[in-house]
């Protein structure tokens, strides 16, 4: 089963949900470690992508996430604005027109995320940020393509490996963003980006089941 | 949370009402994207210089624009960068084919929605650069850290950028000069309580009563070490040692030294730091030529100092002692 | 308490130390009995200009003191009024034959000290005069206390009697200029959270997480009543009624509009307040002519603030507008 | 038995004694209705007083006073400054050059310190200020002086009244001074000024014993 424009912009709308469901909670890690205002930056953002999609459903999936991109990169801002904002956009870029999405296009479309987002803020996996739960998700998401699982798997496959890394942060350092202020004070928590990122693939799933 | 507030979500938007009602005769607010720029902007030949960050560190930048100083300022969210819409959004109000330059405080969210920004800017045709200053010598710079923080060292960059390119410097000469400026300007904070930012309604973080957080940054960041609390002659010499060593600075420099209350630290106990300040340095043979004392970048309520000394010549200091005329720093006009 | 001092007992003389190094072109001070004079005074042929009063409001007076404005400033103990001998050695390094006007907040032991000053100036043959500024209409000015107090409405005065003084009116005029002052300037002010006296080392008053104390003196002294924390917009609102219905002031009328941080108070709430306040006064038909937007007369670290409303005319907002130039108040120069 | 200028020098002494020792409790009356610092003002002013006489007791108990009186004015500013040391003025005036006092003198020393203190401060009995502890104490050393008494028993009788004096501004609204603005709110605490004109009444008795 294919994922068509409607599909992902439905798919984007229960991210926004469950942005404005963990908002708060979001924002509790970023105080522990960082300036206590992802959950709020994130919201504010997905709130403005779910008008936008409210306004008018693009005609290709890669049309709807360059709405979100867009839109996260003028409503979130602090450093995950633009991260995010890029890894929609790179993600959209790689989608180009195509007006169906399979599993494979959406695990080179994940990949385009991370790589877009690495390019931006240079961060690798052990860093404590959102590339400690985006690299695995891509990586599993191949995977779960290569061993044949259709769109929903795929996004499942990611979502759980996403989980995973966003955990596997709170014993590390962080090294990048705000939370590397902390140095080693930094240990003991789940990096907010990274928390993030696993609750948006994991919403990003169940929709698409 | 007890604030004079109304909605936590709109409060960046009404304090920049207030400050439109209150200076009328020097800047003009836009809203939504949030865009403060001076009255009389476009500048017609001069170079802009455009600065903006997170809200909450009053006057800075919101208050530093005008004549000799900033042609713009951004201000974002409460404690967060401005979008890359905004800074676009100043950018045209002020920038002509002189160019501008952005003044850009390291912090990932900044650097990352300003050098967006002026990648669309140079999209449209404009010359249009960026200097980051991080001038906190709180945080080790190593590949291990997002690098030092942009803090106090700001206000004095952004006057004498300003003040160069208000006496007509080209765009290359400003962007050089900031960058000098940045090459010798450090600066040290200290935090007694926490902010609290309004829509999170909670302290960013919390602090015994007899502790003190060393190096904290201008977003309730902590910083080197948490200390136990010290008499001032203790904590600024403590402060004073961390700025100077880190340059260093050396017997024989003229300085400026910015005393800076971080917004809850009233001027009684911002300028007896100061005195203390002044004494250390005059006792290390460091000349303080030039000074600021009183809350230039500030964190919310929080309760706190910086210290931020920047080492003059007489071309900085030229620069410093020109015309300003914005609505927190004023002097010659 | 967490404060950045050494011994509570020396903070005072210790700040004064600070003010020294920062601004020593304008001020000169003396200790014991501390007291602050213009760095050119005594300025011969020129009414001088005295204020002082209890420390902990910084800028009021010693910011204050330079020329256009204040001619000395008296600081007492934290919260306490200076001693006679304080002020008289202030009279004496910058009183000649033109006399002295001695600024005076209505407060008891203000009112005592400065006025046995008064007495001992007055013996040695000066001509020194007081004026009692008592422009705080939370306390009702009635037999049943000790007067109306004296707060925000200091700095319009000092700034306008001195800007008088400066270009040469006799103590006469000047004397009846500051009545006038007196007669049309009101003031209000809230507090969210309590100031430490540092020798005391706990807070003046306890306020619950959701109350605010609505008329709060400069020194915590209670006001007309404890109110529920409210939203900036009704609390403005409430503050400029109390005010505009005392003097009253009226449709048509033209106003200084002084919106002060009591301290603890960041310009993003000082600045979101008086946005509000400058919208309530357009929707009564009182024009906004003037305004001044930041701490100025503080009480410690205090959050809170007050407002100051001032009927002007053309005099006064000439002598307003006068150059200026102070620690704390700059303008002109 | 009368009193000396070494012996008034001793009362004073004791009576700086018992300010150190009451300062904390002063200032927390203070705190209460007024600004917190009425112990600290107290206190250095008679710490100045001590250093005055430690420096030298001058002949008589009127000039012993009167150092005592000039030292309050310029030390302890506030209102009490002004009023405690128009009272040590105008009770050393009173006393003129006399090198001994008698209960007499002491009487009419009294009387004149609380005139002194009423044409400063303009207070009356029922204002809740340190002229609810003064003027009984006058009229009662009154009293004790007509029944022939002692100094150190007219001072005891003054010590006594003042007591019950200061205790009487309790349920009090306040009417002068700082205390004032609080209007009904100062219902229910002891005024500052008239507890430490009570406690300097008694350690002067307990001195001139
Ligand atoms: N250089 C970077 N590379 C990747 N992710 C980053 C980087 N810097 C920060 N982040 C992510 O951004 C998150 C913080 O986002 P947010 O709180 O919205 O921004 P800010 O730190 O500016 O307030 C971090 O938890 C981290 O996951
Ligand atoms: N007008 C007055 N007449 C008599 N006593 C007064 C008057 N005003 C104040 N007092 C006394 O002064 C005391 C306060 O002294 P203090 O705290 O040292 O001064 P301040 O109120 O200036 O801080 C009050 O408790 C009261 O007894
Ligand atoms: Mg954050
Ligand atoms: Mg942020
Ligand atoms: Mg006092
Ligand atoms: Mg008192």
């Amino acid at each position: 089963m294919g994922c068509n424009a409607e599909r992902a912009a439905g798919v984007l709308r229960a991210g926004a949900a469950t942005v404005a469901e963990h908002k708060t909670e979001l924002t509790e890690l970023d105080r522990a470690i960082g300036d206590a205002d992802h959950g709020e930056n994130l919201d504010r953002g997905f709130a403005a992508v779910l008008a936008a999609l409210d306004a008018g459903v693009p005609e290709t999936p890669g049309a709807v996430l360059k709405v979100a991109a867009t839109t996260l990169i003028s409503k979130v801002g602090g450093a995950a604005g633009p991260l995010y904002g890029t890894a929609f956009l790179r993600a959209a870029t790689k989608l180009g027109d195509a007006s169906e999405l399979d599993a494979a296009a959406v695990a080179a479309g994940l990949r385009a995320a991370l790589d877009g987002v690495v390019a931006r803020g240079k961060a690798e996996v052990g860093d404590a940020t959102m590339v400690d739960a985006l690299e695995p998700a891509v990586e599993a998401a191949e995977r779960a393509h290569a061993d044949g699982e259709n769109v929903a798997a795929v996004l499942t496959a990611a979502a759980d490996a996403a989980k995973e890394g966003a955990d596997s942060t709170v014993p590390l350092t962080a090294r990048k963003g705000r939370a590397s202020y902390l140095g080693e004070r930094s240990v003991g928590h789940a990096d907010p980006g990274a928390t993030s990122t696993a609750l948006l693939l994991r919403s990003f799933a169940e929709a698409s089941r | 949370m007890k604030k004079i507030i109304n909605d936590p979500a709109a409060v960046v938007a009404e304090s920049l009402r207030g400050l439109e009602a209150a200076h009328a005769d020097l800047v003009r607010v836009t809203y939504d994207p949030n865009h403060v720029v001076r009255a009389d902007a476009p500048v017609s030949g001069k170079v802009a210089v455009i600065s903006g960050g997170g809200s909450g560190h009053e006057p800075l930048h919101t208050g530093f624009v005008g004549a000799g100083m900033l042609d713009a300022a951004v201000p974002g969210p409460v404690f967060t960068s401005p979008t890359p819409d905004a800074v676009q959004a100043a950018v045209a109000a002020t920038t002509g084919h002189a160019g501008a330059l952005l003044v850009v405080k390291n912090y990932t969210g900044d650097v990352l929605n300003f050098e967006t920004a002026a990648e669309l800017a140079a999209a449209e045709g404009l010359d249009v650069r960026s200097v980051v200053i991080d001038d906190d010598v709180a945080v080790a710079d190593s590949t291990f850290t997002a690098g030092r923080r942009g803090v106090g060292g700001t206000v004095p960059l952004e006057k004498i950028v300003g003040a160069a390119a208000a006496r007509g410097d080209g765009l290359d000469a400003v962007e050089a000069l900031a960058r000098r400026v940045v090459g010798q300007v450090r600066s040290i904070g200290v935090a007694l309580s926490p902010p609290t930012v309004p829509h999170a309604g909670e302290p960013s973080f919390d602090l015994g009563e007899d502790e003190i957080e060393f190096g904290i940054g201008i977003h309730g960041e902590p910083g080197r070490e948490r200390i136990a609390a010290e008499p001032a002659d203790a904590l600024v010499e403590r402060m004073i040692t961390a700025v100077i060593d880190d340059l260093p600075f050396a017997e024989g420099d003229d300085v400026l030294l910015l005393t800076n209350s971080m917004g809850g630290t009233p001027p009684m106990e911002t300028y007896l730091a100061h005195g203390i300040a002044e004494r250390l340095l005059a006792d290390r043979g460091i000349r303080v030529t030039r000074r600021l004392v009183g809350p230039y970048v500030t964190s919310l309520e929080m309760q706190g100092i910086s210290l931020t000394l920047l080492r003059m010549d007489d071309e900085l200091t030229e620069l410093w002692d020109a015309p300003v005329h914005t609505p927190s720093l004023r002097w010659g006009a």
